[in-house]
């Protein structure tokens, strides 16, 4: 009978919150958004299944050895654990705070402690230490991109690159969105958060990803969340605001077929883009390094099984644990929270800035230069997005005019949005890092 | 609470400021580049593959056509 | 002529023992089995030849730094290490005992005196430590296994649950035999130890070694040889059992043919027994979540890349490291010993009961529903063993009546079998663990 | 000794009975879903696969039955 | 304005040494030799890009928490990783002097100094501990090197051996070489130095970096760059040699056809070469053992899968990882030294001794059999270069008679160098290890 | 000095020397195992291989028979 009720008292049902409920009800429908929407499901599948297991009472799978420790709350332990910490409290709520604020050699020692108790870290815990807190997950998945992604269309017509920079404004208006927010009193977000937050608008996934596991691990969840579902709602966030900002004469501008590129330019590009990086920004160069270092593979032509297994086996692997590790930030203690909201709010804020931004910036190169070389609608590729925003901007160009295929023109802004956001992402880890 | 938001203002400023010159940069650096390229390295690397391919797909297609070969034969007794 | 010398008393001939010879024979015959019978290859290649690599004398591949420090038995070194284990004999043994009980901070302390005695670990001890002890490996191959599986004919007939749950009564049998061989003095398990032995009734690699690996590591070489090695005969134990415990006419019976089940089904099912486990036993949620996960990856649609590679690549990587880590588990002083032949023994005799009480329950239900719904033969592979065991019950059934197809009506139980174990596990480790 | 043996006769009896309990609630679970599954969402996901993958087996014909019918000109001349 | 000078002076361009951009131009060179002249790209395309990494300023990918802490030089880290040490001196040259020789214990002291300060390893400083410092890249790849292997030409001619153990005479002339350079004061290499270099003419990639990393980590850039570009050289440096000591008539002199070897044997081979091993030379235990571990599974035949992933996905994404950690091994500060220009130069002596060694070995076993059974081309295969050195054979001995195909015969010798240099790999580490 | 050179010197006499001891050990255990195994089993699995994969390639071309008889017959109405 008592073991009856030990599993009773063990059980799920027995223990579970109302926030855990919640969060499980999110993770169903991000997976219904990924199956049934088709809403990036590569991603969105593992985030949805990790995020229920996240959140699975008594198993503790996204909590560290120590997490599981006060979590069972045995007096014992938490005198232990505060000692190791250096706090007088045994309140389980001081005792998490000292925990997740302590320096690497406390952290350690407090891991012991809760060790020698007999707790272990979770399942997505190790996952989200070895896939992100390590940052290689996402430098894995940026050369397997780095590996998929063709500059011919960049390197046909170089001045693309304004367009990608241009759209990054959405990063950084969005940043000053969140200090502002913060300034107000309405949301609580240091400039770490507010620079995480703003990466968003890069439109770029393992981007976000890294730069929220340095500058804001805690809104790692949202933060990841939010990128890729506004990713797919690309078609239903540019649209609008590409139409308001263009003319129907505009949108009707036929643009140059693309030169030939040679073999030759494509393999140099990769390498002259690291070196750059290399002279100006070396907070860039894991990302940056790693998405040529793909490329490079990609087109020097001798290594085709390394490019094909960073374009497939390795980027597949990476993806599953990646995934399962971001579910794991969205237990409900870290996820349900007035700041997701924030982040929710900002980020599709990002993505239509940088949309307007990008566009804006054709108009104007079109004016300086006195022509009409580029047809705007190109220009909201440059939030990245890849390839759908570059689809958009060719469906909504042949909407205009029938004749007029932008796609590979868009592809140019679309591949240079990605740089862009690699080095916006460096300026805010060298800034506030 | 201003610091904060100068802070943010900083990084918007300094920010799409580096952002810029970088990719400024790189415009230049590319078109400079494939000029360079495409004057003193024209296509040769695309000519080979396209030659040392070529073969191949040759021995494919005779491969190809010994199978049919033989099936159309069978199918004709 | 003195590094001659060196060389010999060095060598392998020099020091080998006569449980190495043993076990380097032992490590020979598995792979016989594995190679010319034909005997779960892809576990027991592995396990084989890792097994002749952890008795290779001298080279200590299958020992932890503490061990090779401990194998090497300067004074100086046991001195230090007696000191960081809080003993004062220096006796090699001691050592070694306080070693094995020591609490994870003290094990931490051993471990850096014997690294900076120079010592460390063995290939195979770190592939144990990163594969299995950390418990990472068996996960990843039950999410392949599940990405493999087609809960199809498990949904057409959901009662045929029911035979996967009595199949599972071979597990808690042997958990008692094991247990009373303890007590009267015939071996000596605790109840841990018991616990383990017993899922190898479960006809599950993955679910074995993942649960010996939590309760009873020192056994797990003997668990997964077990195990393993069963699997391959089950088409030598099943028959005897199921013909003595059903007539020919029961032998006869026809199944109906199993309805269509549709996609959206087959989505729903890896997220509803996902909820199930969260809601009654937390324990179970990272094998059986896993699980799940694979299997919502195979059906969903639109991530059949991750699938792909879950099934494929990752699988293999996995099981490579798997078996080598197995193997570790099989030198001399570790698996030679009385236990090993009680859990051989044990492991049969649970093979066997599984059968019988999954071929019993399906006449049990004939029975209560009166009519003969259910051909008891689909009743034996409920303890898994997939898909040897369904293979199994169609074969004794064309016996009996060359029309009659019973494979697809075999692999519903067939999988009920592995969530079963899974949940006995799950079970196990509350429990006991 | 007694211990243990009652300690595995507790994890038989409690075991054996959790694993029942559990797997008859998912076949409840499992009846249910399939019911509602199959009233309120009947299989429109296979159909619309049916449609997707149409085309593309037909360009795949195409592509196969051009190579052919240029393998049989080649061989019929 | 602040922030500009901020982001100036953290730029690389103000940051970059000479010695940075001497070692940027090697990487380009490296990558140039891989992709326009087809040197070993596979392994050159990574260590070159990573070479280029590691050498990018102020990033510090390839160091250590500890030395990017140093390298920063706040005077409180200094005082805290020297009291760490145990050393007085606050000079940064001197704590990373003391940093470097530190045993374990230290080192996990210092470690977590500089963590607590906020440093932390750079991205291929990580790579290089995972996939090289562990030992288990080299190890993999040997494994996936191993299931590549056939060694049918090897068992239809055993004595082919033979001609395999005389060309690891390059190795140990090379190892007397550097010594000797060492003794007359030229060059300053320790006799661990002397061994690593001399397995450069082994010929093997993955045995030269594995006996590097645990002799001689320091070397191991230099080391890993000589053995593959040397391989890639053979073509250039193994004809004149063969030239020089063959006549006219030895080139012409044809060879039996090999006799069919079984599939058993093929099965057996591995097994017993791995027990060999094991009775006389544990040290040589890892890396002979994974490679006839990959062996067995390609022979075996029942377990292709697993075969399939060691020689696909598994050694690329090996490779990727391998290559881009002794790229971390390019930094300035490691690579520009006397000593790596010792390193190439005894690396192309030590492929020109073997390559003589395995051509005078054929001579004297046609004269001490009194008979012409061995073309003497196929004895300077033996240094391996797997399948290089074979081709170059076949090559040669076409030109002096155009019906004398020698692949095949110099496939035995070519594979037999594999297992003689990893045979030489192990006594080396026991004797200097 | 001296003993760095003598220790390369011992090195190469004793790892030549074991090289070759080895490698000599090698050829004899493999040409004793060759001539067992040639005793003993002869050729039993790769029979066994052909035979089984016979029925497989003889399906593989059946199946493209099929094919190519729909195909050719389509390109000849
Ligand atoms: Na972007
Ligand atoms: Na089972
Ligand atoms: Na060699």
């Amino acid at each position: 009978m008592e073991k009856i009720l030990q599993l009773w008292e063990a059980s799920g049902i027995y223990n579970i919150s109302a926030g855990q409920v919640t969060m499980i009800a999110v993770g169903l429908f991000l997976l219904f958004l990924a199956i049934r929407k088709n809403f990036e499901p590569l991603l969105l599948v593992p985030i949805g299944f990790g995020g229920i297991m996240a959140n699975i009472p008594e198993a503790g799978l996204a909590f560290s050895a120590v997490e599981n420790a006060v979590h069972f709350a045995k007096p014992e332990v938490l005198q232990a654990l505060a000692a190791s910490l250096n706090i007088t409290s045994v309140d389980p709520n001081e005792i998490l705070h000292a925990y997740h604020g302590s320096n690497p050699s406390t952290h350690h020692a407090a891991t012991m402690v809760a060790a020698d108790s007999g707790y272990s870290n979770g399942m997505l815990y190790n996952f989200y230490s070895v896939a992100i807190a390590s940052g290689v997950a996402p430098l894995l998945i940026f050369m397997g991109v780095g590996a998929m992604t063709d500059f011919g269309p960049l390197l046909a017509n170089p001045k693309t690159l304004f367009l990608g920079a241009a759209a990054q404004f959405g990063i950084f208006a969005t940043v000053l969105g969140a200090v502002g927010l913060s300034a107000m009193g309405i949301m609580d977000f240091t400039v770490q958060d507010a620079a995480a937050i703003g990466i968003i608008g890069g439109a770029d996934g393992p981007t976000a990803i890294y730069v929220a596991s340095m500058l804001a691990p805690q809104l790692l969840g949202a933060i990841a969340v939010a990128a890729y579902s506004y990713m797919a709602l690309v078609p239903m966030i540019q649209p609008p605001i590409m139409r308001a900002l263009t003319s129907e004469s505009e949108r009707k501008i036929a643009m140059h077929q693309l030169r030939h590129v040679s073999k030759t330019e494509k393999i140099m590009f990769p390498i002259a883009l690291l070196i750059l990086v290399a002279l100006l920004l070396p907070d860039a160069a894991p990302l940056l390094g790693m998405f040529c270092f793909g490329n490079l593979m990609r087109e020097c032509g001798v290594v085709d099984r390394l490019s094909d297994t960073a374009q497939n086996a390795l980027i597949n692997i990476v993806t599953i644990f990646l995934g399962l590790s971001v579910g794991s930030k969205l237990s409900a203690d870290k996820f349900l929270d007035l700041n997701t909201l924030g982040i929710l709010l900002l980020g599709i804020v990002a993505f239509g800035i940088g949309t307007a931004a990008g566009v804006l910036m054709a108009k104007l190169m079109n004016k300086l230069e006195g022509g009409n070389a580029i047809n705007p609608l190109i220009g909201s590729a440059g939030v990245s997005a890849v390839p759908m925003a570059a689809r958009v901007s060719n469906k909504i160009g042949l909407e205009a005019n029938p004749q007029n295929f932008l796609l590979m023109h868009a592809m140019g802004p679309n591949v240079a949005g990605v740089i862009g956001s690699a080095v916006a992402a460096g300026v805010m880890i060298k800034f506030v890092g | 609470m201003d610091s904060l938001v100068s802070e943010g203002l900083n990084l918007m400023v300094y920010g799409m400021g580096f952002v810029f010159v970088f990719l400024t940069l790189l415009v230049f650096v590319t078109t400079m580049m494939s000029k360079l390229v495409n004057k003193f390295f024209p296509e040769p690397i695309v000519e080979q593959k396209a030659k040392a391919s070529a073969p191949q797909a040759a021995a494919n297609n005779d491969e190809l056509l010994a199978v049919m070969t033989a099936a159309v034969h069978k199918y004709r007794k």
